[in-house]
């Protein structure tokens, strides 16, 4: 299994880590017995625009690296535009991702989300909803893969 | 200019190819290159080189004779092939379609376990005690005279812990069942005696000992049933079809012999360092858990294997991976399922834990530097990337 | 002092490892040993390494992608893993149980055929014509929408015919079934272009073509249906279970390179020489018979089968090795059966001729040296053997 | 696959090859078929003793070495010592034979027995008679096999 250099480097110098602690808008997904958990704080300004944006990650490296580059991508844009970026734009923009770790670009896109969505419902505004794939007990992680070669275990 | 620190501490996943076991298979890439099952010199001459390393190799394990031994392309050939062999060779003989796996095997024996499921046998997943050893009375439960088969690994490939084979082996021929080891790695790790314990069939693997990839072997017992997985033109002695890579099975026989003369030494050094491992790692970092029994006569040398709390494995592995470090993780991250580790799960390790998992494996080349490398290295690595969880205050909160 | 003459005539049984082949495996027992399953900066530096030398493969057998090439542990191996594994998947996937492998198959296939009749396939036994061809007419008479497996070599090892696998593949196809060829004997010496002639499948051997004995390969099309044969830990995309071996699969990849390079120039002179073994032997003796057709388009340049009337195979064999010459026969007694090779007997050569063949192979290191040894050799061998012949007279007259 | 040095030996300088002229008796085994024929002829003197033998063999290592050793075995011997030569006598006397081979032995112990029957015979005298095995249909060549190793084929 092979990360490229654009997740590695988010990675290992990750954009964005911390808490906005007045933020408008909190996103926490997924769960520590899965391994992987993310929380997601937002500052929206009067244009609905994301003025600031910060993460926290337990995970592994795709998962640190998909929150990473969603922080940057959702930064500056209206609320839906950024509600609208999927999984696939997220790993896109990492130059791939290897498809075992498919699933991390959803729990990056899903926190932004559910912070978006906390943000409207706290100004009394309707929630944008849609799929949180990562909540869904019938998510199946690796939809994705396909016949490429994925990475063995137990050595 | 100082060199680089690095350190390579994941001896289990594979090990280097020893010098001298690569000028033992030299020859026979360019010289003694003949085909064994040729009749003519070259071919002669292959065989008693391939005979020779059988006699060898059936020596170092303990085996009676060394037509008990056949050679396999991997050491997952070699489980597989015992696991469907002894079970559908065993059925066809009038035994039971009972079949006891531990919790723990490597999936080389979990696949094929899977397998005879479908295919309408009875499988039993014997768990472990929390200590990570599968205990013989709780083997006795669950074994009847409808047993075919029972397979339990040697040394844990992840935690290290040594099974009581012999012990194992005896509780198995009590109802007239077969008992096979995966013990990949254990063979110059601890001692193993193939015919003084008992056993029926064992698996090997020569990468985990300074051998090649792609070699392995055998031991079946004269008598044990079995049905061969490989067929074809019938050699050895119709177990195992396919040409024998001759090369290869010098060198596993070579690093075997290299392994067995340095055991003692090896056990007492690395015991050593495994220690300084686990105590300068648990000492360092508050929130750590050490993984499977301690206790030196049931858990090898060369293995620790200590969670993290808090914090997923693939991260931290790539993180000391940065700074020259290997190690691996049961974390699930790592092997792109949603399950952590197996093994840990089944010694009753919570899932939101095995995430965080570090297997440190210490070999031939390992020195006091390179352990004390990782236990300067690590604890900054772990404060970091807990200050970047959402959760590790919340769930741990922080002792130190 | 003269130098000991000899000749190494017998290259369809294994070949030595080129120099080439094993500077290329050398650093990756050395140096990058890493198992490419591990996450670190070992791991994905062998993973690179293999996945290099899957494109440099996967582009010499002409596959449309590198992830349709599986690396297995030998020839016999990937003939093992094609036919269950497709056939299995194959009916699972709701096609029929009819499976077609031609008489002249090397045991990799028949062994498996034959477990899929006890399993309850419907196996069909193609003979091919006295040129030692399975044709296209043939097959076509045989199958049906029920056959979900048609399995025909490429080159015969034996008696080095050339089956036409395009029009044969297309047969299949027509019928909706997969087709694979036992390719262990071509690559490298005739051209092979998976795509381009549309089979489904293909194995290959790397100790036929100055590789390591134990490296093997399979050819799976995209979306041919596949059950693994090998099961663990997932390796070979879930394929292929088992660590790779790496350095082995290195030299295998560098193996096929060094063969297609040479492959128009072998090809000339080759035929060359064999052409001189097949006029030089019959020339020189009563009663020879040529087997399998010697049309270039149908016939390997490297392998001549001739039969020697009236002398038992192993016992020219056993004479010629006394004078330093290796060469095969498809002798019974060679083989430790009462039937002489299955190949002969299905291309109509009656038994008691078919004990007298012998196979002369030839290969990168063969000079017209060898050559004018073995046809200067041979005859007095021949002669004095049938002088001991109780029968031969009786049987054969001498014409001479 | 391995011969012993008595075998090779054997098979390179046989001993007694030919065919006595004015044989006093004469036994055929074998089938070109199965790529073994075996001829022996003897001469038996007055005290049924074997005086002179000789055998001419179609077949492999094994079956012209076995032939060889059974003449060297049964010269001088008496007819009906000669007619009880075992085929594991002919094997141990080879120094062991690969047990892929043992029915070699069965052929040269057999060609034997048929001679001398033939002699006793054509002296109206009742033969021997005893199995003759390599005859039978039934009769399994290679029966001695144990658990060794035995060789491979098609390369
Ligand atoms: C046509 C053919 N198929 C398969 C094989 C088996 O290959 P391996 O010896 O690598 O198992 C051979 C050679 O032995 C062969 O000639
Ligand atoms: C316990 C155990 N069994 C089996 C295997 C499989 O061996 P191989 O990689 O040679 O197939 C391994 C290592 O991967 C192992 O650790």
């Amino acid at each position: 299994m092979l990360y490229s250099e654009k997740v590695m480097d988010h990675f290992n110098n990750p954009r964005n880590v911390g808490v906005i602690e007045d933020a408008d808008g909190v996103g926490e997904v997924g769960n520590p017995v899965c391994g992987d958990v993310m929380k997601i704080t937002i500052k929206v300004n009067d244009a609905d625009k994301i003025d600031d944006i910060k993460f926290q990650t337990l995970g592994c490296g795709a998962a640190i690296a998909t929150s990473s580059i969603v922080t940057e991508l959702a930064r500056g844009m209206e609320i839906h535009d950024a509600a609208a970026i999927t999984k696939r734009q997220v790993a896109d923009e990492l130059g791939g991702l290897p498809p075992a770790k498919m699933h991390c670009s959803v729990l990056a896109t899903d926190g932004l989300k559910v912070a978006i969505d906390d943000y409207l419902t706290r100004h009394g505004r309707d929630p944008i909803g849609g799929d949180i794939q990562s909540e869904n007990p019938d998510f199946d992680p690796h939809g994705d893969i396909e016949g490429e070669h994925e990475e063995a275990c137990d050595l | 200019m100082e060199t680089e620190r690095s350190a390579f501490l994941d001896y289990s996943a594979t090990t280097p190819v020893d010098q001298r076991v690569i000028d033992a298979m030299m020859p026979h890439w360019t010289e003694g290159w003949g085909n064994p099952n040729s009749l003519y010199r070259q071919g002669r001459d292959a065989f008693r080189v391939l005979e020779a390393a059988r006699e060898s190799f059936a020596a170092g394990i303990g085996a009676a004779n060394p037509t008990e031994v056949i050679f396999t392309g991997c050491g997952t050939e070699s489980d597989d092939s015992a696991v469907l062999g002894i079970a559908h060779a065993g059925m066809a003989k009038g035994k039971g379609r009972h079949v006891v796996v531990s919790a723990i095997e490597h999936k080389g024996i979990l696949e094929p376990a899977k397998l005879l499921s479908k295919q309408g046998f009875d499988v039993t997943y014997l768990k472990p005690r929390e200590d990570g050893l599968v205990y013989p009375e709780d083997l006795r439960a669950v074994v009847s005279d409808e047993t075919v088969l029972v397979s339990i690994m040697h040394v844990n490939n992840e935690i290290g812990t040594i099974a009581p084979i012999a012990e194992l082996a005896a509780v198995t021929h009590e109802v007239g069942g077969y008992f096979h080891t995966d013990a990949v790695q254990s063979i110059g790790k601890v001692p193993f005696d193939a015919a003084a314990v008992g056993i029926d069939a064992a698996s090997f693997s020569a990468h985990k000992i300074y051998g090649p990839k792609g070699v392995g072997a055998l031991y079946l017992k004269r008598g044990t049933p079995f049905e061969p997985l490989l067929i074809g033109g019938g050699q050895e002695s119709k177990k195992r079809s396919g040409t024998q890579n001759v090369a290869g099975i010098v060198g596993f026989a070579k690093a075997l012999e290299l392994m067995l003369e340095d055991l003692p030494a090896e056990t007492v050094r690395l015991t050593a360092l495994r220690d300084r491992v686990v105590a300068g790692i648990t000492g360092s970092m508050p929130n750590t858990m050490v993984n499977g029994t301690m206790d030196a006569a049931s858990h090898t040398s060369n293995i620790a294997n200590i969670v993290i709390k808090g914090v997923e494995g693939e991260s931290m592995l790539l993180q000391l991976d940065n700074r020259g470090i290997a190690v691996s993780t049961g974390s699930a991250c790592s092997s792109g399922s949603l399950e952590p580790s197996h093994v840990l799960l089944a010694i009753g390790c919570p899932a939101e834990l095995a995430h965080g998992s570090l297997r440190i494996s210490l070999g031939r080349f390992t020195t006091a530097e390179e352990v004390e490398y990782l236990i300067e290295v690590l604890p900054p690595i772990v404060e970091r990337l807990r200050a970047m969880s959402p959760v590790y205050a919340k769930m741990f909160g922080d002792e130190s």
